[in-house]
């Protein structure tokens, strides 16, 4: 339920299997740009071998390793949790480390291109500055006043489980760098923000949440969602992005009224 | 915008888009529509010429046309207020959508004869 | 090339850097270097939980746990910093739970405690509840939770900053730290970073195997750097093998799972660690666990058509409990193996999981520049640290705890140390070594390729340090890292750019991994006995008389600029406990 | 292995781009308009708040009155054929189908402008372009609304 929804299965794959190799040709259509070599952005295409059951990120460490060592992406755990590798691949926002071959009906060129909305770099390769500025403008963090407990603060269960959907943000960007309407003008604070923020709003532990609730009722807060569920769709781990933004939404209203 | 492929969104994207186009033009067909209807407090008779050729089968196509956005507007409407603020909302938005899809199909169906229909009168005589 | 001067700079942002990064910036002007971007750190992959003896759910008290993580680690765990992690294990989780971490509560709105392998009651009479948790994402809590207190405290972050040197200078016949020199991948640029104190927190390195639960970043740059200064390196044959990693890919599945409930079976469906543990079974530490694995797949009743893994059973769990208490993992084995896990077991296999060993610190972080000297100014903390709590093998949960509490701790203390202290001189030309090194890659028109020396190095390693090893397969591993390493002289990159160079770090962080395989291969060719995650076939036993001691490892370079590998030990440091045989 | 590298619509090398190296690097590939340190500056009102539950409010309102509102002109009664003069003066007798239409008119072009003002906030991309698009969807809006209301109520059914 967590992983963006796949394609239809591949016949390719099916074909290696009746063979009974295990390797498939696919095509890497990776859209690169270098500008220590040229101003614009170009398409290139890889043909290589893989095992249809490897990941997208495999694919591009083997061009990185075998083909060329100037293809620029970021990785580190290669599990999907540490959030490195958001990419668009044929077309939708996903990690590249979550993404199996076999997946991505390997038997059409595979696009792999950088997210949008966000200053390319190098190749696949944004600027997450202004990512985490956002991040860092709802106050992700927790606000308590009056005297620590000599203990831990006590929470019960069903409070934990009101915000246990929004903690598992791994910050990845792929939500935010999905949205249509950041990719307008990216003043939008982004569905991530929103995230982190409903992570704190619904913690029953903060006193923030005023706060938060106020900076989220800017101009180019919360009102700007048009549920295009791009976000929810993208979220690598399965958050429902948009129902958080709702909520957030509601509590401004019937906090207002 | 940096080029590239088109986002491939789903049904959350694609319904928001037409939501969109069809909320501009439903306003510019107001916007006209007002003006149109003014004429009555203007001059009756032009009003009468203007509204003769709505009855015309080329402006009873377009006047379908303008159905279909007003009631997909409409029932997408109704989904997105469901989304925003019907808990489980965000979690049916697709089924939502789909059933928003098959209503209008049949809506539109419906509309085909009490729309369409003296059009093709006029067209075919009858 | 750019300077910086701080009080404090801390390499590394994973969960020990950002824990002691809170403590420095309270207390200094603190800049803190991180190859990847804070959450980007390994320290988010870590799974299971993170030991205190809160006693939130049964009986239990930090003593025991002393003597699990004495014994867990075969008795060549440093005592009084095993009673300083125990002890202080509670205050390290209630301040987590106060920064807002949101740990798994007890139905009194406690926080939620689960059995871990080798943690247990009154000296191993039975499994006790002592891992606190946020289902199987406890690392990842961990880490958001500290970043998100670092962005409370504004603490300031160098973002894809790797560091490639330790600065040392010697002033009054003491060699002090006196910075570290960084490289910036956007840029490409060198900056140099001066600053009072040092303090690495830059992880583990288990990239040096092929199967492993560690990540692509994992490289040891924080050990190579300090090593390849003449600095030591304490225990570093001790690896630890997890026991379940997904087949073949080694991705974790963490021992949380039979913490639960679940049991591993061999071919004929055969719950086979009662034979090997009768009393913790599953829950047997884990070098005892990945052991039995390996001896059921050598002896034929490994699974598959190769027989080359064991299954993971968690099917007679109720979903529901799966689905709140291990949600990432049943995750894992769906998008990774198209395996359901309430159905069907998972097939699993060891995989290399943690360096016991690491730079030497006194439990103040201090860092040793010998058995007993420490580096002034100079500062370890985390996995990349070896205090040494661990001793011979770690136990599950037991690295988060270390994590925190000697983060914590050298925080204060290198804080404490800047403000007491004047600047060290930069030594002449302190760029000088990185300038040639990245010089040397970039120019370079050898015909070897980083990828492919790796992956040699890598596959040597797991055929031959791995799990079980003989006299004869560590000289295999020291021969062939020595070709490798020369093979390396002649590697070349293919980009020769300045901006976002991941082809030339990965040959840097090639470099690192070859250093350190070879010190670990070299440290464990001449351990002969088995002791934790060091497993000898032809020294089966421990020997508690003539190596019962640390290893220490120093580069040495002679006249001709040759580099060997001299080793030196260190006693254990032993106050209550007496070694034992290690049963469960 | 195939080890085959084809770009595909691979840019022509210009002399000015082909000088770009490592010491002068290409000017990167911005988005339209990035987010800096300074935005977003706190608005502190509610209007989009309002903004935002005047659009479901009037949402709602608004399928009742379009709706009924194409049934009789579209559907009911032989269609669009029986609209005229007289089917129009017939309507306006009544106050009811003059407050309705009226609510219409007000709820939809207030709908429809503020449905527009997003728009335009959200794909104009200099301030002035802005100023100048919302000035004339507001002047648009403002007219058509008097422009309506005037007529719905001093409408003369015996003009002819
Ligand atoms: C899959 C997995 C599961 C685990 N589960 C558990 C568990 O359940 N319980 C438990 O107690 N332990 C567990 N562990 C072990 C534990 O998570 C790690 O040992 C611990 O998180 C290490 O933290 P760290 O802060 O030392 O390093 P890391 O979190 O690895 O951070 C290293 C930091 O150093 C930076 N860095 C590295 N090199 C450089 C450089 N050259 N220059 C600048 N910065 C650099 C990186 O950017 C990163 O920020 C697990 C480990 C793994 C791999
Ligand atoms: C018939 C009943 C109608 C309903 C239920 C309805 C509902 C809605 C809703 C809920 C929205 C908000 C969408 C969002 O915030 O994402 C909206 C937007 C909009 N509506 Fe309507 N509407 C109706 C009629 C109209 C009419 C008659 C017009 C034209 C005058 C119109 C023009 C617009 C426009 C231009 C938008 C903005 C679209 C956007 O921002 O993407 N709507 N509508
Ligand atoms: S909400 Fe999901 S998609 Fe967005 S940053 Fe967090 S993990 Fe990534
Ligand atoms: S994609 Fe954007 S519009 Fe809203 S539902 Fe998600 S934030
Ligand atoms: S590499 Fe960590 S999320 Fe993909």
């Amino acid at each position: 339920m967590s992983t963006p929804t796949l394609d239809k299965h591949s016949s390719a794959l099916d074909a290696a299997e009746v063979t009974g190799t295990h390797l498939i040709a696919i095509t890497l259509r990776v859209r690169r740009f270098n500008p220590e070599v040229s101003a614009e952005a170009e398409w290139v295409d890889y043909q290589i071998q893989v095992d249809p059951k490897e990941r997208v990120l495999d694919a591009l460490h083997k061009v990185k390793w075998e083909i060329d060592g100037s293809l620029t992406f970021r990785r580190s755990c290669a599990h999907g949790v540490c959030g490195s590798d958001a990419m668009r691949i044929n077309g939708k926002n996903r990690l590249a480390c979550k993404t199996l071959i076999k997946d991505v009906s390997p038997e059409k060129p595979i696009t792999v291109e950088a997210i949008k909305g966000m200053t390319v770099l190098k190749d696949l390769v944004v600027d997450m500055d202004p990512f985490f500025q956002a991040y860092r403008d709802v106050m992700p963090f927790l606000i308590t006043t009056g005297n620590e407990p000599t203990r831990e603060r006590l929470q019960s269960a069903a409070d934990r489980e009101r915000f246990d959907d929004t903690t598992k943000c791994i910050l990845c960007a792929a939500c935010t760098s999905s949205c249509p309407v950041f990719w307008n003008d990216g003043q939008y604070f982004g569905p991530a923000a929103i995230v982190n923020a409903h992570r704190f709003i619904f913690d029953s532990r903060d006193e923030g949440g005023e706060q938060r609730l106020e900076i989220l009722n800017d101009k180019d807060g919360v009102w700007r969602c048009r549920t295009t569920f791009n976000c929810t769709d993208a979220c690598p781990r399965g958050i429902e992005v948009t129902k958080a933004i709702q909520e957030v939404k509601r509590a401004l209203i019937t906090r207002r009224f | 915008m940096p080029a590239g492929t088109l986002y491939r969104g789903r049904e959350g994207m694609w319904s928001w888009v037409a939501h969109r186009v069809t909320g501009v033009l439903i306003f510019f067909f107001l916007f006209v529509h007002v003006l149109d209807t003014a004429l009555v407090r203007v001059s009756p008779e032009d009003y009468d010429k203007v509204v003769a050729t709505y009855k015309t089968p080329v402006v009873g196509l377009l006047e379908y046309g303008l159905v279909a956005a007003i009631l997909f507007h409409a029932l997408n409407g109704l989904r997105i207020i469901a989304v925003d603020y019907w808990t489980k909302g965000p979690r049916y938005q697709k089924q939502m959508f789909w059933s928003v899809m098959g209503l209008w199909i049949l809506l539109m169906l419906g509309a085909i004869y009490p729309v369409l229909g003296h059009a093709a009168r006029d067209l075919f005589g009858s | 090339m750019q300077f910086h001067t701080y009080d404090t700079v801390i390499v590394g942002a994973g969960g020990a850097g950002m824990r002691a990064a809170i403590e420095a910036t309270k207390r200094s002007r603190t800049a803190v270097l991180t190859k990847l971007y804070p959450t980007r750190s390994h320290t988010g992959a870590a799974q299971g939980g993170m030991a205190a003896a809160l006693a939130n759910v049964e009986e239990d008290n930090w003593e025991w746990h002393t003597f699990d993580t004495i014994k867990g680690g075969d008795y060549l765990v440093d005592q009084d910093a095993a009673e300083i992690l125990a002890k202080e294990a509670i205050d390290a989780v209630l301040d987590l739970e106060k920064m807002g971490l949101p740990f798994n509560r007890t139905p009194e709105g406690r926080i939620d405690q689960r059995r871990f392998g080798g943690h247990t009651r009154n000296h191993g009479e039975a499994a006790v509840r002592r891992s606190c948790y946020a289902a199987d994402r406890t690392g990842h809590m961990i880490l958001q939770t500290l970043y998100q207190n670092c962005v409370k405290e504004g603490v300031e972050f160098f973002n894809e900053f790797y560091v490639l040197d330790q600065l040392l200078t010697e002033v009054d016949g003491v060699r002090r730290s006196a910075g570290v020199v960084a490289y910036e991948l956007a840029t490409g640029e060198i900056h140099v970073f001066q600053a009072k104190a040092v303090i690495y927190a830059s992880g583990g390195t288990g990239k040096f195997f092929k199967v492993t639960s560690n990540a692509h970043t994992l490289t040891g740059d924080g050990q190579a750097a300090v090593y390849r200064r003449g600095l030591p390196l304490e225990d570093m044959e001790f690896f630890q093998f997890h026991p379940t990693g997904i087949w073949r890919m080694g991705i974790l599945l963490t021992e949380g799972a039979r913490g639960e409930g679940g049991i591993l079976r061999n071919k004929d469906g055969e719950r086979f660690m009662e034979k090997y543990a009768p009393v913790m079974k599953d829950l047997a530490s884990r070098d005892v666990v990945s052991r039995a694995i390996y001896t059921e797949i050598r002896e034929g009743r490994g699974c598959g058509p190769e027989g080359d893994h064991v299954y993971l059973d968690l099917t007679h769990l109720p979903p529901e409990q799966l689905d709140a208490k291990l949600p990432d993992i049943t995750e894992f084995a769906r998008t990774y193996l198209g395996i359901e896990p309430y159905t069907d077991p998972i097939p699993i296999q060891p995989t290399a999981h943690y360096a016991m060993g690491g730079i030497p610190t006194n439990v103040q972080g201090e860092v040793l520049s010998d058995n007993t000297t420490v580096v002034p100014g100079l500062y370890a903390a985390g996995e990349v640290a070896c205090v040494s709590v661990h001793g011979a093998n770690r136990l599950g949960t037991n690295s988060l705890l270390d994590i925190n509490v000697f983060g914590r701790r050298s925080g204060i203390a290198a804080a404490d140390y800047a403000h007491a202290s004047d600047l060290v001189p930069l030594p002449e030309n302190p760029t000088e070594k990185v300038e040639a090194q990245i010089e040397r890659l970039r120019n370079s028109t050898g015909d070897e390729r980083v990828a492919e020396l790796r992956l040699e190095l890598q596959e040597c390693m797991d055929a031959n340090v791995m799990v079980f090893r003989t006299e004869q397969t560590i000289k295999t591993a020291v021969e062939k890292i020595g070709e490798l390493r020369e093979r390396y002289l002649n590697v070349s990159i293919q980009d020769k750019g300045r901006r976002f160079n991941t082809d030339l770090l990965e040959a840097v962080e090639l470099g690192n991994l070859l250093d350190l395989a070879e010190v670990m291969a070299v440290s464990a060719l001449a351990r002969k006995e088995s002791r934790g995650g060091h497993y000898r076939e032809d020294f089966p036993t421990r020997d508690d008389v003539n190596f019962m001691r640390h290893t220490m490892a120093y580069r040495e370079v002679d006249a001709n600029g040759a580099e060997s590998i001299r080793l030196d030990y260190k006693p254990v440091v032993q106050t209550r406990y007496q070694p034992m045989e290690r049963k469960y | 292995m195939a080890t085959e590298v084809s770009p595909k619509d691979a840019v022509e090398l210009t002399s000015s781009s082909a000088s770009y190296s490592p010491d002068n690097p290409a000017p990167l590939i911005e988005p339209p308009r990035a987010r800096t340190r300074r935005t977003p500056r706190s608005t502190r009102t509610n209007f989009e708040l309002y903004g935002w539950l005047f659009m479901r409010l009037s949402g709602v309102v608004l399928v009742v009155l379009v709706i009924g509102h194409l049934l009789i002109q579209l559907v009911l009664d032989g269609g669009v054929t029986k609209v005229g003069f007289a089917f129009v003066a017939g309507r306006w007798a009544s106050p009811f189908w003059q407050y309705w239409d009226l609510a219409m008119l007000w709820l939809a072009m207030l709908h429809g402008g503020n449905g527009l003002r997003t728009i335009i906030n959200d794909y104009a991309e200099q301030p002035n372009t802005r100023v100048w698009l919302k000035t004339i969807l507001f002047t648009a809006v403002a007219f058509t609304i008097a422009l309506g209301s005037l007529v719905i109520f001093t409408f003369d059914p015996n003009i002819r």
